[in-house]
């Protein structure tokens, strides 16, 4: 493994930890809102937030590229903001990625949010917790296996990214050059070797990081619940 | 992204006789050319063909007059080791053009009747692509072959169809087999593509904007047209002019 | 406490509307037949019903009117559901630091101490998932009593207990009530849980309040259906008089003059407590009977005799007896009517079996 | 049918050890304070309890041994659940119809009769989840007799109700009962509910089966809990002999000559009937009373007094008394018991108010 | 829209509704199994299962590329079945989007079975539902939001998908060109404005299609249940 290689496995962690940090952040009270609101635009939003998917990445890819040249107004705002231009930094990168991921990490969660006993925030409220400390002390705890599903699946999703990356990173090895480009690099390259011993690497890498998750992480048990009552 | 190989020997020979470090960028010429177009931080490109080059000029992207042909691609028909039998074989320099034309035919009709298929680059968009149509129209195939092709989105996954023995055979870049043979990996029977049977793929340079005040990329652009750089190329299945 | 409740609520073929002013700081039962709307009017107090129109004041403190909606968890009261709710993810500990942590303020019980009372200290450390029916109906009330709340509000808490603990629990709440004192609002169709411990009753039907008042006056009368149920009791005021440490009797005065025994209480002479006397524990006779296992003898003049009209209950007539200022409800048969030519005026002998006196607390 | 039963089961530091065989048909009622056993004992039988050592035989069909497990779908029973259990995205109608179109055979009561003695009719529409506590445990008792089980198992399922829909509900599955022929378990901890529906008593504590046996016979004995319950009451059998249109009651022989009154039943003449006499109910005169409105007054022998010893209990004492055949047991102050001068032997009479006799159902 | 574009447009939709059929038929029961079983391998399977999140797109396509070929054990297999090369065929695709889209499936779906009150599964056993009986009647309905999280997730993922399809694909009009490769190569090709003419009017199609799904997708109301009790 050349150091090249150890760079792209280093930014690729960086990158999938960062953007899966600030997913959870805003994805989890996006997908509370929707969980519980009657709005009339819910469905919109829900659109909105489930595009990602259905886009094929290298259009994401393109349309960010228009968004993030230096001529582009966000181009413009960032460059007189950071004094760096977005385009092909790790900023860009990361909002990319934070795009692409968002429907994996807020439809789970959503889903789970739905699924929620509602009578227990009731309980929670009229035992003084306000909404944020109910969010913290019943959903969170109660929705723990969606919450890693949904950080899991956002992870991961960032990690194999490859269309988008492809064309908002330019490939530059220690700033933009991910995993999943690298290897691409190296099957292109006709480096099969390196190839193998590369994505061999990760396939074991993956699996014992998401069987020790897996393993861990045994669901909250509302459903095997007696009798919930009386 | 067929030029990969001999950028990294060229890189390795610039960076012994000057004092500058230099990062290669790799990825088909296409997406090259649209980054640079959104902004890359890219000082030089080295493209595949000669019309995203000239694009960038009239954009205003790179400087102009800095645009030459660095090398010159050459065509191969390459089998894989599914392919059942190359019905002739020849070499280049004591075979007649007439010998030539019916070993591709023959070998191409095998392709068609083993029921397997023909790697390409995407002709729309890739040079090797659209010199491997040229051919294939000389040999009055392009219209029989069409439902047999395969197109890969550059020369490099054209090669990988190949290599992988998804399809029999492929029109791929010399410069690749070379490659592999510097691997010692196994390598693909191949047969070079006649250079009268396809426009010359002139792979152009070109300074961009930005590398415009860049010490390094200046000195790569004179170095990329000293002897020393052309023996590289050469070696690498490449012409020079 | 004061509550000032005006209420309007559709749901589907549903309607509510409660219009009242509660003012004890005691117990308020709220009575009804299964679908009268006591969860749901409950369920609105506590600010969980959304969708309605009303007034709700509390303490001159506004919770909901036209422009004011007060949210569940700012109103510092405490819920116990008819279902338990217990947290599936926290243990029986966890359940009730929850509530502890959160409590409105530290007049409340100490967090051992309800436990100990509600007997559930061995299950401190136990998965509420697998707790026995009773057991989740305990660590809900203690839940419930742990954040020291201004109000109370109980919907059924103590359906599945068996009545030793039922017993148990209920002394313990009069106590923690007085300590705490917080109103109680505390649904039930059990009557004689509600005797025993309301105060004030509100009786709902329909979504409406066909009688409200406090439980002394409302257990006399027999135009309610109240005193129709097979559980129906008066309730009477009589003051401590003496204790018999021997026979662990309490001797009472009612009215002065007439003494009644119960099961010996420990409230101090010359308080004044309630008495429940269930109207089917209460037989006549003419004369005063002699050699008799009954202790309490009372002699009374017959107010009135109310035939009932139902086809089950034809058999069984609900006299009123009054004695001094006080009236007690005797359920005999018309037979027995007949035989013993029972009239209004006529003076009786009204027996009441000691150990079917309940105490009741403060009043 | 027959029960056989083998069980050992272990729930961290709750042990459930039972062995026994049920075989009656009629309604076995299981009955044990809370946390007792009963509800994981049910849900063994059902099949729902796993890892648990046993042998379970039903009708000589092997339910659990060491090699079988049929699982609970197979079993063709109905549970009635202490929690509700309804289907939330299921109209009360769509429960219903769950149960119905799976049903186990076509004996059982048809869906309409069933909606229209328990009273839901009005609900088939609704939402499941809008019901009142009272209507879903009637939706939830409705859904386990539609599907026709050969055995029903019900875990308290009576809670949440008032006494007039309990009463009406208990009627109705007497009759039910009959018309299915399939044998109840019923879990309950009301002593006067369990005493007045099942035949067959089986009491559990802390997890071991502490006395079995027939209702009538149980009731009597003085030496088990149950008859220091407060509800206490003993059975006694007793032959229907008139009945009195125009006062609305029965008149019953128990043992040839001694007659009880009670409030019209409608049983044939001749049929045996149980009557269940609360302990609190039965006062006791040394003389024949003149002038009561208490009818019912049986001669009687005292055979045994029974002190209490428990503090809170300590005012009352439990009396046996004995006339042909047959028991009564009452509860008197001990001050009574003293004044009168009590004792084993002697001649006494007791008092028994009418209205608090029970009818009981076929024996 | 050239007629190669509809092509394109249909070949995709075809595409990802064989896929997502064939994920809801291996996926339910594989979730369900996972989401109730205790066997030891269940953390690695789960890990087996998100392994393709993991995995750059191209190094699955890379992988799959060896294994669809002729020379191959399963390339041999197909070939001597049907008749035809595996590779560059419209079930390859299918193949590699049913493992690729694998874990979208099945993760909402696990996360949902085991939230799932177990208490209504046993209710449901003593009226005599079978395992496959509780599935349908209880199970489905009740996890409604989650399969249609799952089956949209899926679809999208595939329709989205680029770097799988652009190693195993081959760009082969009406056959295996799907919308993802020929927008890719309108972008390569510098026809701006017909790409955005295909992207927006995918956009478009997109936003409707959801919103439409998810304005008539309401929450089966576990949740607001007001006393489950008694
Ligand atoms: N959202 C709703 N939609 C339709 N009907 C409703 C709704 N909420 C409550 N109801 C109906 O209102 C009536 C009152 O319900 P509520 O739960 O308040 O009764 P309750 O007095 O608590 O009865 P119980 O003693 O059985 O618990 C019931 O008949 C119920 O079905
Ligand atoms: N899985 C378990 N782990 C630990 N304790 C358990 C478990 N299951 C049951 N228990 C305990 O076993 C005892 C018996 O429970 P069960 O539910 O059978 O009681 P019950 O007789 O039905 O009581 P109730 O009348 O209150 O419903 C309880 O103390 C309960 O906490
Ligand atoms: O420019 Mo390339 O090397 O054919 O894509
Ligand atoms: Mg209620
Ligand atoms: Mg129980």
């Amino acid at each position: 493994m050349s150091p090249h290689d150890l760079d792209a496995i280093l930014l690729t962690l960086k990158l999938a930890a960062v953007t899966t940090a600030i997913l959870l952040l805003l994805g989890s009270p996006l997908a509370w809102w929707l969980a519980n609101t009657r709005c009339r635009i819910k469905p919109a939003l829900e659109a909105v937030v489930a595009l990602p998917l259905v886009l094929p990445p290298t259009v994401i890819g393109f349309y960010l590229l228009l968004a993030f040249a230096p001529s582009s107004a966000l181009g413009q705002f960032w460059l007189a903001t950071t004094g760096d231009s977005l385009a092909f930094s790790f900023s860009a990168l990361v909002i990319g990625s934070v795009l692409y991921s968002l429907p994996f990490v807020v439809q789970p969660l959503q889903a789970s949010f739905e699924q929620l006993p509602k009578s227990l925030l009731e309980a929670a409220a009229t035992m003084g917790a306000s909404l944020k400390d109910q969010f913290f002390s019943i959903i969170m705890p109660l929705s723990k296996r969606s919450f890693i599903t949904a950080a899991s699946l956002g992870f991961a999703h960032t990690v194999g990214e490859f269309g988008v990356v492809l064309m908002i990173g330019g490939n530059i090895p220690g700033e933009t050059q991910v995993l999943s480009i690298a290897l691409y690099d190296k099957v292109e390259n006709l480096q099969y070797t390196e190839a193998h011993w590369l994505a061999g690497g990760l396939v074991v890498f993956s699996l014992l990081l998401l069987a020790t998750i897996y393993r861990f992480n045994r669901p909250a048990a509302i459903g095997s619940i007696k009798g919930v009552s009386h | 992204s067929n030029f990969r190989w001999a950028m990294s020997d060229l890189i390795n020979a610039f960076e012994a006789s000057h004092p500058h470090q230099l990062r290669q960028v790799n990825a088909s010429s296409g997406i090259l050319f649209n980054q640079i177009t959104f902004g890359a931080p890219f000082d030089v490109m080295l493209s595949a063909n000669s019309r995203y080059p000239q694009q960038l000029e009239q954009l205003n992207l790179a400087v102009p007059e800095s645009r030459f042909t660095y090398a010159e691609g050459k065509l191969v028909l390459a089998f894989s080791d599914t392919m059942q039998a190359i019905p002739c074989s020849f070499s280049n320099d004591n075979h007649l053009p007439t010998v030539i034309l019916s070993c591709f035919t023959a070998a191409l009709t095998n392709v068609r009747q083993q029921r397997s298929k023909l790697a390409v680059a995407n002709p729309d968009i890739a040079p090797y692509g659209i010199a491997a149509q040229q051919a294939l129209q000389h040999l009055g195939l392009w219209d029989v072959t069409r439902q047999h092709l395969v197109r890969g989105s550059n020369v490099g996954q054209a090669y990988q169809f190949v290599a992988t023995g998804n399809t029999a055979a492929g029109f791929v870049a010399l410069s690749q087999m070379s490659a592999l043979q510097n691997q010692a990996s196994d390598s693909l029977a191949y047969w070079r593509v006649p250079e009268n049977w396809y426009q010359p793929i002139r792979q152009q340079a070109i300074l961009l904007q930005s590398g415009k005040k860049n010490l390094a990329a200046l000195s790569f652009l004179v170095f990329l047209k000293t002897g020393e750089a052309k023996d590289i190329i050469e070696r690498h299945g490449y012409t020079t002019r | 406490m004061s509550l000032l409740v005006s209420l309007e609520l559709q749901r589907k073929a549903f309607h509510i509307s409660v219009q009242t002013a509660l003012d004890s700081n005691g117990v308020t039962a709220i009575y009804g037949h299964s679908g009268a709307g006591k969860t749901t009017f409950l369920r609105w107090l506590a600010g969980l019903e959304k969708n309605t129109v009303g007034n709700l004041v509390f303490n001159n403190e506004v919770w909901q009117d036209e422009n004011t909606f007060l949210p569940t968890q700012q109103r510092q009261i405490a819920y116990v559901f008819q279902d338990a709710r217990l947290f599936p993810h926290l243990s029986v500990l966890g359940n009730l630091q929850y509530a502890y942590q959160r409590r409105f303020n530290d007049n409340g019980p100490l967090l051992e101490h309800v436990c100990e009372w509600l007997d559930m200290s061995h299950l401190l450390e136990n998965n509420v998932t697998t707790l026995s029916g009773g057991e989740q109906q305990r660590v809900a009330i203690a839940r419930a009593l742990l954040s020291s709340p201004r109000l109370i509000l109980m919907d059924e808490p103590l359906e599945s207990l068996d009545q030793q603990s039922k017993e148990h629990i209920l002394q313990h709440l009069e106590k923690l009530h007085q300590q705490l004192s917080a109103p109680i609002l505390y649904v039930s169709h059990n009557l004689e849980e509600v005797n025993r411990l309301a105060d004030h009753l509100l009786v709902l039907q329909q979504g409406k309040v066909i009688a409200q008042g406090s439980m002394l006056e409302l257990s006399s009368r027999t135009d309610l259906s109240l005193s129709h149920e097979d559980n129906a009791a008066s309730i009477i005021v009589a003051t401590v008089d003496r204790h018999d440490e021997h026979y662990q009797l309490s001797e009472l005065v009612v009215d002065d003059d007439l003494r009644v025994f119960l099961t010996a209480i420990d409230h101090d002479i010359n308080t004044a407590v309630r008495l429940r006397i269930p109207a089917r524990d209460v037989s006549i006779t003419l004369e005063q009977p002699k050699n008799s296992s009954i202790l309490n003898i009372l002699p009374c003049v017959i107010d009135e005799i109310e035939i009932q009209k139902s086809g089950a209950t034809h058999a069984r007539v609900l006299v009123r007896l009054h004695f001094a200022n006080q009236y007690l409800l005797a359920r005999l048969t018309r037979k027995s009517v007949d035989r013993l030519k029972l009239h209004s005026g006529q003076k009786v002998f009204a027996q009441i079996k000691t150990v079917a006196l309940l105490n009741e607390h403060r009043y």
